[in-house]
């Protein structure tokens, strides 16, 4: 059962007859069917730039926006809803709400987060002057905040939230996924050619050559999941990482294998590529193009981009929480969960599932703070010498699994029988499908460690002993 | 692969960075040539923060002039004054009548301040050019060590930029009786500090990725186009002027000078931009062990300023009204390499001629002659890399 | 690694270049009185011996001698070379006294690169012409700044580029009168003053 | 929530703002990105005032590199006749609820530079409106954060709708005017001299 079947019964319950009208229709789509992405993702895309702020700030030792507290928006609403009182009274009603004994700590508690600040910023970016530039090529200058929101938000469709919420069940989920981010591309370079700047042309052409580049590690990554598990389907690769028995968490697919906890890895870097965050943001590099392609952009407008960005955050960490960490499941005591009503289960799969990619934002804004920015060639030297090989060798390595498994026998239609059902590896087995390449990896990377990671001792003088 | 194949003529672009950039420390304007990534040719444009102070120098006399070398490098003004102020009794000195013996602790307290100034003036260096190549949280670190450092000055001389306090004949105020002890105590925290700042980007591998083998100088070069300081010493010149042309107590200081050795490992190459950015930190650590030092010799205070071996300042008041004419050229170790005045006085009370040479200015003149054929990118790491500050370019 | 004494460079340099002649300051800093046609080959001469290689220039600037108070006053512009040897240790000063009317001197690019920048501000600051240089034009004033401001007789602007460069009409009355600092007569601003950049 | 007077505020300038005015005005005030334009020694200063121990982050300040997406412009530093263009042009870029902080007596007046330097402009005011001068040589980062402060005052009477008017208040309280400066009245000075369009920020 999913939110289609949810749409059509409350959309005929609102018109009264089993075949609803064209309004009640639209009404619930409008009010459930979009709700995963409007009251799920998008609240956290804004929260996070606060948490971006906030993390930026413990780690540089400085306190970060804790003095902007709710009370603009809370007079606005005494103003609206008390229109009838002259404004001096409203103004006493307003304080004596705010002095409540509970209200007052949560409103401090508010303020000391920077939810504050996030609502000032927000009504700021309304107010500000939104120009096109002279020089700027006024309808793609316009259009590219849209394109890049939508590249950011319509991959979450296919995505299943928990197991009865997921607004477009298709068997090709992953597939669609991936197709649809590459809308970003587009935006970028639109914004870049569309303001009509130097600096931003030269931020876009480098956005779209990191984001093509690196879109063939994530689709690599991708398939790599799909061979495992021999589906597209969302819903049935998370719901094969099911394992009865206190720890679900073996039954992941990061855990399956060392190729399967390669790709993920790559994964999340291509993703962090992808959404050009530290340190592969040269495309809005701060110090060379002094703001990349949205040098041009202001108010309401860049305030998109920067959604569309946290956004495409929040998309990677959820693929990376659906193909390899198990969707919605929760790492101990799944079973559990499960027995549960369905009223209750929903929401706490919910909040697991938010929960994975909230921990992902929160690492990809750790790695901001701490990392410096690759060159260009750098990026793509690492792109296509190392990531895509790894890809490539970490495929192979899980078809060879698979066929000294007995995988697939002859005659059988690939697919219909997901590999790791088939996969009776027995305790040496497992030994020899994990001793293998973590032996191969740990020798190459003893070699590039000898090769590369040479210290000068006088750096060690500098660094405590310790690189 | 020579420029021009690299990218021909006709597909150049003219790209403006700065005067007001988040790369250019300031206001310095850099014309490039580039096909969108790699730099063709670069000019640099200078004279935005121009402010002409060397024409004042001809207006103010002697030690009014003081408060104006502060702003030649206000981010070690306490050496900008010291190199100034060591020319003067340099030209007073020509002239037995006008000699000025500076009281031993004032010299100590001169070292000891001019020491600490320098380990401020290379935490900005060396924080902008981490901020540049886009670590941010290096820089904010860099800043909170050298709130520390302003605190001690402020307590010392009640300014946190731009001192003032370094004067002809001595230092203006005596230390505060507990500065000592904050000194000290500031040093060790701040080794703790800086050995954490270095695991966080010095040994970053995208960072000495990102500097290693980068616009590298070679020795010959780097005289040749008179740089000095830091980026001289970075391309294995072993001159320093605090131990090969020792001024004030800096005889009595065990000064050992780092040079560079090609730090960056498998891709570095003597004097790239890793050398000139790691032989500021080591620097660093040889600044807290020279300030050690001066805290074992400081004499104790004495009642009288003019005292000769516990005063801070001696009396010059006469000696000022009335200097010798003629011209004199003293030069001394500053952060960014070697801070000379050329003073030259017609034996009125106003000087005739005040010309400041500083290191900045060089490393400006050698931008063209190493920016050709690098990255875009690469531009913000070598201006990083040279720790320019504009005032000492434009003065 | 032997510093050759002040003395002893002024003897080696005279018996190469005779026109060449060595002076005192009046504090008694020697230096060397070099015409300027000798200055590049001077420069060589002095970077590539074996005993003297200065190669490293120190400092080059210049100051106008219109107000110093010299038995023959002179309203030349010196050009002082301040060169130091970094092998052995030693100094010398030469200075060129280029005529105040078309003071030209051949440019030390080509010995030492470091005076391609010093050049240009003394150029900027004081007028003098350096004839071979790779691109002699300002390097601290506009490109369009009228005069020399280093020179004595320098009268400062009344306004640039249309924009008053005192404060509302203030002008210098306890101000610099010393070193010539006579306010320019203000050119009376036929238009009402234009803003911002021409 | 009375607006206490402060300085340069005299209490007949209360106005009332419609419900909507005040409500964009609180977002103004709460969220100023400056732009990142330090040219001298007070650029170090707004360096340490974003720096962890001021941390104008608190105020919901941050810096932003291009002109278009910030609402504060600090003037820190000396501001010399060849530079002076380029501040107009960047002021001319910022977009339309602006604000311009002049930190710093060079940028005030000149500072120490107004009387024997040939080359400094005596006073940014002749060629952007400047709302709030903070004096100081540089000015301690308390000092620019009361004058930001202030300059929240002003921002608070913000008319997103209405009409407004630009006067400058002096953070050190009494109301000194500075004569006749023609960067005072943006509408009319604001005369696009070049009339190119500014398709290059030339930031």
């Amino acid at each position: 059962m999913h939110l289609g079947h949810a749409v059509d019964t409350f959309a005929g319950w609102l018109s009264g007859s089993p075949d609803p009208a064209w309004w009640a229709l639209g009404l619930a789509i409008a009010l459930l069917w979009i709700a995963p992405v409007l009251l799920v993702v998008f609240p956290i895309a804004a929260v996070g730039q606060i948490i971006e702020r906030k993390v930026a700030a413990a780690m540089q030792r400085r306190i970060g926006p804790n003095t902007v507290g709710l009370e603009g928006p809370l007079r606005f609403l005494c103003r609206v809803l008390l229109f009838f009182l002259p404004r001096a009274r409203q103004d006493r009603a307003l304080a004596t709400f705010c002095s409540l004994p509970v209200v007052r700590p949560l409103l401090h508690l508010l303020q000391r987060l920077g939810l504050g600040q996030l609502v000032a910023d927000g009504v700021k970016m309304l107010g500000k002057e939104d120009i096109v530039p002279a020089g700027a090529d006024g309808a793609v200058f316009r259009l590219a905040p849209y394109l890049a929101l939508s590249g950011a938000f319509l991959p979450f469709a296919a995505l299943p939230f928990t197991q009865h919420i997921v607004m477009l069940e298709v068997p090709v989920g992953a597939l669609y996924a991936i197709a649809v981010s590459g809308v970003t591309v587009m935006a970028l370079l639109m914004a870049g050619w569309g303001s009509g700047n130097k600096f931003s042309m030269l931020g876009g052409m480098r956005a779209v050559a990191q984001l093509i580049s690196y879109e063939i590690p994530v689709g690599l990554a991708l398939a790599g999941v799909v061979l495992w598990s021999g589906t597209m389907d969302l819903h049935a690769i998370v719901a094969q990482q099911y394992r009865p028995g206190v720890f679900t968490l073996l039954g992941w697919n990061l855990l399956q294998s060392p190729f399967l906890c390669l790709l993920g890895g790559v994964l999340f870097f291509a993703g962090l590529a992808e959404c050009q965050r530290t340190p592969f943001d040269m495309a809005e590099a701060e110090s060379e193009l002094v703001s990349g392609f949205n040098t041009e952009y202001s108010g309401l407008r860049w305030g998109m981009f920067a959604m569309a960005e946290y956004t495409e955050m929040l998309l990677i960490g959820a693929l990376l929480a659906t193909l390899f960490l198990g969707g919605y499941q929760s790492p101990i005591g799944e079973q559990w969960i499960v027995s549960l009503p369905v009223w209750a289960e929903t929401p706490l799969h919910l909040l697991l599932f938010v929960g994975k990619f909230v921990v992902s934002l929160f690492v990809m804004v750790w790695i901001r703070w701490t990392l410096p920015r690759f060159r260009v060639d750098q990026v793509m030297r690492l792109c296509w010498l190392t990531l895509v090989p790894l890809c490539l060798l970490a495929l192979l390595g899980l078809a060879l699994t698979i066929l000294l498994a007995g995988g697939t026998t002859a005659g059988d239609a690939y697919g219909r029988l997901p590999a790791r059902d088939r996969l009776d590896l027995s305790l040496p087995g497992h030994l020899l499908a994990w001793a293998v390449p973590l032996l191969l990896g740990g020798a190459l990377l003893w070699a590039a460690r000898r090769q590369h990671g040479q210290l000068h001792p006088h750096l060690r003088q500098l660094t405590g002993g310790r690189p | 692969m020579t420029v021009e194949a690299i990218t021909p003529s006709g597909e150049r672009m003219q790209l403006n960075l700065g005067p007001q950039h988040p790369a250019t420390h300031g206001v310095l304007r850099i014309v490039i040539d580039t096909d969108g990534e790699v730099v063709a040719n670069c000019t640099p444009d200078h004279g935005y923060l121009h402010r002409s102070i060397e024409k004042i120098g001809e207006c103010v006399e002697y030690p009014l002039f003081v408060p104006y070398t502060d702003r030649v490098d206000y981010v070690c003004a306490m050496n900008a004054n010291l190199a100034y102020c060591l020319a003067v009794e340099k030209l007073l000195a020509t002239d037995p009548a006008t000699a000025v013996t500076v009281p031993l602790r004032g010299e100590c307290i001169r070292v000891l301040v001019a020491e600490l100034n320098r380990i401020s003036s290379h935490l900005i260096g060396v924080g902008a050019m981490a901020m540049d190549l886009g670590a941010y949280t290096p820089f904010m670190h860099g800043i909170a060590q050298r709130e520390l450092v302003n605190d001690i000055f402020e307590k010392l001389c009640g300014q946190r930029l731009t001192y003032n306090y370094v004067t002809i004949g001595g230092v203006g105020f005596d230390l505060h009786p507990s500065a000592t002890a904050e000194i000290s105590a500031f040093l060790d925290k701040f080794e703790v500090e800086m050995v954490r700042f270095n695991q966080l980007i010095t040994t970053n591998a995208i960072f000495r990725e990102r500097c290693a083998g980068i616009a590298p100088i070679t020795a010959a070069e780097a005289v040749a186009f008179g740089l000095v300081g830091p980026n001289l010493r970075a391309s294995g010149v072993d001159w320093d002027l605090r131990r090969d042309e020792p001024y004030g107590i800096y005889g009595q200081l065990a000064v050992r000078v780092p040079t560079g050795q090609a730090y960056a490992g498998r891709h570095g190459v003597l004097g790239d931009c890793y050398d000139r950015y790691v032989v500021r930190l080591l620097e660093i650590q040889e600044s807290v062990r020279q300030c050690r030092e001066v805290l074992k010799i400081l004499p104790p205070a004495a009642a009288k300023a003019n005292d000769p071996q516990g005063g801070w300042q001696a009396d010059v008041s006469k000696q000022i009204r009335k200097p010798p004419k003629g011209e004199v050229h003293c030069r001394t170790e500053a952060p960014r390499g070697e801070m000379g005045y050329y003073l030259v006085s017609d034996g009125s009370k106003i000087p005739y001629r005040v010309r400041v040479r500083t290191g900045s200015f060089s490393a400006a003149g050698i931008f063209q002659h190493v920016m050709r054929g690098i990255f875009l990118a690469d531009v913000v790491a070598v201006i990083g890399s040279f720790d320019i500050v504009v005032p000492e370019i434009d003065r | 690694m032997t510093a050759l004494l002040p003395a002893a460079i002024a003897a080696r340099v005279v018996a190469a270049f005779p026109t060449v002649e060595a002076r005192t300051s009046d504090n008694g800093q020697p230096w060397l009185c070099v015409p300027a046609a000798v200055v590049q080959a001077a420069g060589t001469f002095l970077r590539d011996q074996p005993d003297l290689a200065f190669d490293s220039l120190m400092d080059l600037t210049g100051y106008d001698l219109l107000k110093y108070p010299a038995s023959p006053p002179s309203d030349a512009i010196a050009v002082v070379y301040l060169l130091h040897s970094l092998r052995h240790r030693h100094k010398v000063t030469l200075k060129v006294l280029a005529a105040r009317a078309d003071c030209a001197v051949p440019t030390a690019a080509a010995v030492w690169p470091a005076a391609i920048y010093f050049e240009r501000e003394v150029w900027d600051l004081l007028g003098v012409q350096f004839t071979g240089h790779p691109s002699l034009h300002r390097i601290m004033c506009p490109d369009d700044w009228i005069g020399h401001p280093l020179r004595k007789d320098y009268l400062y602007p009344s306004e640039y580029q249309g924009v008053p460069h005192l404060r509302d009409g203030q002008h210098f009355e306890h101000g610099p009168k010393r070193a010539g600092q006579a306010i320019a007569p203000a050119t009376p601003p036929a238009a009402p003053a234009p803003k911002g950049p021409a | 929530m009375s607006l206490d007077t402060k300085p340069g505020n005299d209490p007949d300038q209360q106005i009332h703002l419609t419900a909507v005015d005040e409500f964009l005005a609180w977002g103004k005030e709460n969220s100023l990105f400056y732009l990142l334009f330090a040219t001298a020694c007070c650029g170090i200063e707004l360096m340490q005032t974003g720096g962890p121990r001021y941390d104008v982050d608190r105020l919901g300040m941050i810096p932003r590199a291009t002109p278009r997406q910030a609402d504060l412009m600090i003037v820190a530093g000396t501001i010399t006749h060849k530079m002076a263009g380029r501040v107009r042009t960047l002021w001319e870029q910022m977009t339309e609820p602006r604000w311009v902080v002049s930190m710093g007596s060079c940028s005030n007046s000149g500072g120490p530079f107004s009387k024997w330097s040939y080359s400094v402009l005596n006073g940014v005011d002749k060629y952007v409106p400047v709302d709030i001068y903070i004096p100081g040589c540089p000015p301690r980062p308390e000092a620019l954060i009361d004058g930001v402060m202030a300059l929240r005052e002003r921002v608070r009477m913000y008319r997103t709708f209405g009409i407004r008017e630009r006067e400058p208040i002096v953070v050190a309280g009494g109301h000194c005017d500075f004569g006749a400066h023609p960067g005072k009245d943006p509408v009319t000075a604001a005369k696009d001299p070049a009339g190119t369009p500014t398709a290059e920020p030339k930031a």
